[in-house]
């Protein structure tokens, strides 16, 4: 996991500015929906590096946070449609969980587009292919992250 | 306020019994305005015991915090019941402890004071920064009697209250086994201003204003350990592999451990304001849980603390929650 | 200023022995520091440790159990247990690790010349008394009867079994395993090390003991050498605390006012009563 | 280094701002600087910007020499591993204003990093201090110094002392270091008189008279002795009850020098990190076999309790407590040590 979102973030121009996303995807829905947007070839943001959770339900807000530390301009949480979780519930309690995070990271000033989250099913490989583009512009307009991220100043 | 004669005869009479430990409640301190937690093992030790206006503790915290030795061959477990001595925010405290099941609620006793508010301990040390032996507070309608070398000083009870306690909506206890007086009935109601007034900033300005706070932080860690409710075994920061927060002092770390902190109460802080009393640093920790607090009354209608029964917000759902932001 | 003392000297892993599998793994590491000049600078003595650290993951106090008088190299004994122990573990020879010191006091190698020699260990306990096992082997004619007194649960959890079939053949040394729980083929003692040096039963005449294992362990064994008339100041045991620092710094490794990586870890018996503080 | 007559001016309070500014181009200045009702020591760039109304900082001083974070060395990850030496700093602070007490606490903590391996971090930046102190005219309820044969205006373990005494400093010198820097900027002081003297006399009576608050113990040696035999008196157990095990004691305390180290990494770099630790964390002395010789609070609360009296001078000869107060003023649940050491005094062995 720390390996994974060990990412550089390049100081660029804003216009050219290459956003670092981190997406975390349910195995069940998301994961696949993305399997499905890769295998039909569509075109979407190269952004996006995927870590993929069994569950919606398994992210942990530190997870959220500790991408954003370790230099992700944004954070996209895909899980299944409501009703659909694999076990039942995961997906709704994820819910809760990123409405309380959105706000509070809205509160003490990090701008909460930068933690988006999507129901994407098994069959939704445009919907996917959509939604990361919808999110990769909006992060690239928001610039690189200027709170959280580590200096490591060493 | 209580009258401490039938507090002290209540302590008595439950540390007699065979089937309590020990009853946690409050006595005198060593200087100036502070009193301190205190233990009663025996009707002797229960003469100790007070109630004033300066009671600010928390005392909920000693229940997660008793240590339990690895058992002796032969050596059975102390299954007697602990009494604790609780105010309206601190009853709200144990009600969530018991909902999480990090207690069963036989093994307390509990006794409830009707609250009219505590005192500020950084309040009232500004107003008397020199005041080195104890003082008596009383309560007398809307204001504090204080008898310093012999003279009474009338103070207004707003000037000297804790901001929580202006707007405490519960300072009845909800959970009691004994109730020290009457009820008090409360016609106030949180209206979150100052939340509110920092959420309608830009989030540069409210960026400066927590970055500022955090900087100051040295991670001591009396927020949580203060707190009734960080009883986690092994909390986060401490944790090696991973290791999801470094142990480095600096903003980016102090912003997620504090953060962190907030959230991990999200649904569960009673908003006792202990963290805030217990930062050395001033850092404004109710504001964050405050935040919290407000977002899931609006969110998810809850209130944590008020009802036994309720199951932990975030162990539950409902199919019909907020969407607003979901792509 | 001098060198810094918390700055490691690099140090490459030469090869691994294993010496115990499963969930208590142990493995020895051969390390060769790869500058020549520490290589030559670098002398300790039995009962002296080192700051192994693997970077990334953080560091470790260990004790060196190869003796002085094997040159070019040092060993050190690893049980899988934490956070770095366990990276360790995961390590293969040509990796690069750091290590700093000799830190710590030693056996008295000098003072005990002469003497017989008792030396009581159980599982990864041993690994100091390997160091001095190896020393005294090597220098036989100075001491007087050695005797090794060691076990583990298992005869899969025996550490250094190969370094125990050299003994065999050494001169007035007698090795006494033991294992905790009876198993088929294993013809040594059966039960536990206390039990097993009071079958050996060595005299305390002239005689050193050093004890050093599992906290429990040392308690009765201390307590059978009083029995077998062993007096405070002829015991010896090797402690272990956490530690960060290895130089007396960081506080944590305090037994009363004594420092474990900086007086001890070898203390006397005799020490240890007369400080007060946990252990 | 020190001084045996020592010399004592006098400098107008008017003309402070004046000196500090002439001495800004060469020294990094660290004085106390009010922020959200605290007091800390912080780099100024011009005399307004700090307060010298103030009682004590709420972070000692000891950080200034020893980082709540230190990046030790560096170094690089995989194959190729190199490790590079973190730079110390060479630029020469001040510290100003800082109390006699907190300079007393940098001579207690001095020997743990000068004893057999000198620890560069910490050593490099206390050389490089000049410590300009202010005597504590106005000592706060906690204030104990006295009890630990500390005066809120001894020059002892400063190198200058400045002590108000009504419209002008009474300047102290005690080293050569602090001869050096009014050397330069001598115009601005004159040669004290015996007035001035007695003046600085009757300031410091009258601080050390506004101390009420004092441990009854009588004999601080006796004391150290005592604590060897009350060790296993269930007294400990009674103090550590109500100890909540945060750190907020051992952190504000000016003597305490424990420390943890941890590496930092990013996927091909990494640092090792020192960090301030406290004693009463379970953490801290806990094993990766899970025993734990400190399991319990008591323990803890003990160990911290002796370190400062009994061990402490056991192997340094001096009390590592200064009485400065910031242990009582911060503890959340009134655990002071004037009382616990008073009450000790009285336990029967």
């Amino acid at each position: 996991m720390m390996q994974t979102t060990q990412v550089e973030v390049k100081k660029k121009m804003k216009k050219d500015f290459e956003p670092n996303i981190i997406g975390f995807l349910c195995n069940w829905c998301s994961y696949a929906g993305a399997d499905l947007a890769g295998t039909s070839r569509m075109q979407y943001p190269p952004n996006l590096k995927v870590i993929r959770v069994m569950c919606s339900g398994r992210i942990n807000p530190i997870f959220v946070i500790n991408a954003l530390q370790q230099g992700a301009d944004g954070v996209l949480i895909g899980g299944c449609h409501p009703g659909d979780c694999h076990y039942e519930r995961g997906n709704y309690l994820a819910r809760r969980r990123y409405a309380i995070l959105r706000e509070l990271l809205d509160y003490v000033g990090i701008d909460p587009r930068r933690v988006r989250m999507t129901w994407v099913s098994a069959s939704e490989g445009k919907k996917f292919a959509d939604v990361v583009k919808e999110v990769t512009d909006e992060i690239r307009e928001l610039g690189p992250i200027q709170q959280l991220k580590r200096e490591n100043t060493w | 306020m209580v009258n401490e004669k039938q507090l002290r005869d209540e302590v008595k009479k439950l540390v007699s019994r065979d089937d309590v430990k020990y009853v946690i409640g409050y006595e005198q301190g060593t200087y100036g305005f502070q009193v301190t937690p205190s233990f009663a093992f025996t009707p002797e030790e229960a003469e100790r015991f007070i109630f004033s206006p300066l009671c600010a503790n928390n005392l909920s915290v000693y229940l997660m915090l008793e240590e339990k030795p690895p058992l002796r061959k032969g050596e059975k477990e102390d299954t007697r019941k602990v009494g604790l001595v609780v105010k309206g925010c601190d009853a709200r405290a144990v009600v969530q402890i018991l909902q999480e099941k990090g207690l069963k609620r036989e093994s307390l006793v509990i006794i409830g004071v009707p609250c009219t508010g505590v005192i500020d301990p950084k309040k009232i040390t500004v107003k008397f920064p020199h005041q080195i032996k104890p003082v008596d507070v009383r309560e007398e309608g809307n204001h504090y009697v204080l008898t310093i070398n012999g003279k009474n000083q009338k103070i207004p009870k707003d000037e000297l209250l804790f901001e929580k306690c202006k707007q405490c909506e519960y300072p009845t206890p909800v959970i009691h086994d004994v109730l020290l007086g009457d009820e008090v009935k409360s016609t106030k109601k949180e209206e979150y201003k100052e939340i509110k007034t920092l959420e309608k900033k830009a989030l540069k300005e409210k960026w400066e204003f927590w970055s500022k706070a955090f900087d100051r932080c040295i991670r001591c860690y009396a927020c949580r350990n203060v707190c009734p409710l960080c009883y986690c075994k092994e909390c986060i920061v401490d944790q090696l592999s991973p290791q999801w927060i470094y142990r480095s002092v600096n903003r980016s770390e102090n912003t997620v451990w504090n953060l962190i902190r907030a959230y991990h109460l999200a649904g569960r802080c009673s908003g006792c304001g202990e963290c805030e009393r217990a930062c050395p640093m001033n850092i404004p920790l109710t504001m964050l849980n405050k935040k919290i607090e407000k977002d899931i009354k609006e969110l998810f209608q809850y209130v944590a603390g008020v009802n036994l029964e309720e199951k932990p917000l975030l162990a539950m759902f409902k199919p019909n929650d907020t969407e607003d932001t979901i792509l | 200023m001098k060198e810094n003392p918390y700055q490691p000297w690099l140090a490459t892993i030469d090869s691994i022995c294993d010496e115990v599998g499963g969930q208590r793994a142990i493995k020895t590491f051969r390390l060769v520091f790869q500058d020549e000049k520490v290589r030559e600078k670098f002398t300790f003595l039995p009962g002296q440790c080192v700051m192994v650290s693997l970077f990334g993951k953080g560091e470790c106090f260990f004790a060196i159990s190869s003796s002085p008088t094997q040159k070019g190299f040092i060993e050190v004994s690893v049980l899988k247990l934490g956070k770095v122990t366990s990276a360790l573990h995961e390590c293969e020879p040509g990796d690069v690790v750091g290590v700093r010191g000799p830190y710590g006091n030693h056996f008295d190698v000098s003072g005990w010349m002469g003497k017989n020699l008792v030396l009581i260990g159980g599982g990864i306990g041993q690994a100091p008394l390997r160091s001095l096992i190896k020393y005294v082997v090597d220098n036989r004619k100075q001491y007087g009867k050695l005797d090794i007194i060691y076990g583990a649960r298992t005869s899969k959890d025996l550490c250094y079994t190969k370094d125990f079939a050299e003994l065999k053949t050494c001169e007035d040394t007698n090795a006494c395993l033991s294992i905790d729980v009876k198993e088929d083929g294993w013809s040594d003692f059966v039960g536990f090390v206390p039990d097993n040096l009071m079958r050996v039963n060595p005299s305390p005449k002239n005689a050193i003991a050093v004890t050093c294992g599992p906290p429990i362990m040392i308690k009765y064994v201390i307590q059978n050498l009083g029995k077998l008339g062993f007096s405070e100041d002829q015991i010896f045991t090797t402690l272990e605390m956490r530690m960060k620092c290895g130089i007396g710094k960081c506080g944590r490794c305090n037994i009363g006012n004594l420092y474990v990586c900086k007086d001890g870890p070898v203390f006397s018996y005799k020490q240890l009563q007369n400080i007060k503080g946990e252990q | 280094m020190k001084v045996s007559t020592m010399e004592k001016y006098i400098l107008l309070k008017n003309k402070l701002p004046e000196w500090i500014n002439m001495i800004t181009p060469t020294y990094t200045i660290f004085a106390p600087v009010k922020e959200e009702d605290l007091v800390f020591f912080k780099p100024i760039t011009k005399p307004s910007e700090m307060t010298l109304a103030y009682s004590n900082a709420i972070v000692p001083p000891k950080a200034q020499m020893f980082h709540q974070t230190e990046t030790m060395f560096t170094f690089t990850q995989g194959k190729n591993i190199r490790v590079n030496p973190a730079s110390l700093p060479d630029e020469k602070i001040v510290v100003f204003g800082i109390r006699p007490c907190d300079a007393k606490s940098l001579s207690i903590i001095d020997p743990v990093f000068t004893n057999d391996f000198e620890d560069p971090y910490y050593l490099t930046k206390r050389k490089n201090a000049i410590l300009v102190g202010l005597s504590c005219n106005q000592p706060t309820v906690n204030c104990f110094c006295t009890s630990l044969n500390g005066s809120p205006a001894s020059p002892e373990h400063l190198d200058i002392l400045l002590t108000d005494i009504g419209d002008k400093y009474y300047v102290e010198l005690n080293s050569e270091k602090g001869k050096q820097l009014v050397e330069k900027t001598k115009k601005l002081f004159t040669p004290a008189t015996d007035a001035d003297s007695k003046k600085k006399k009757d300031v410091e009576k009258k601080a050390v008279d506004a101390i009420t608050r004092q441990m009854k113990i009588n004999n601080v040696d006796a004391f150290v002795k005592k604590l060897d035999t009350i060790f296993d008196a269930p007294y400990w157990k009674t103090i550590a009850m109500k100890c909540l095990g945060c750190g907020a004691c051992t952190y504000l305390c000016p003597t305490c020098h424990c420390f943890d180290i941890q590496d930092e990494t990013t996927l091909d770099k990494g640092a090792r990190i020192r960090v301030w630790d406290s004693c009463m964390r379970p953490e801290y002395t806990l094993h990766a076999s899970g025993h734990n010789p400190r399991p319990e609070r008591m323990n803890r609360v003990r160990n911290r309790v002796y370190h400062k009296y009994n061990y402490y001078p056991k192997n340094h000869q001096m009390i590592a407590c200064v009485g400065c107060g910031r242990c009582i003023d911060n503890c959340p649940v009134n655990i002071d040590i004037i009382d616990v050491i008073t009450k000790a005094g009285e336990v029967k062995p």
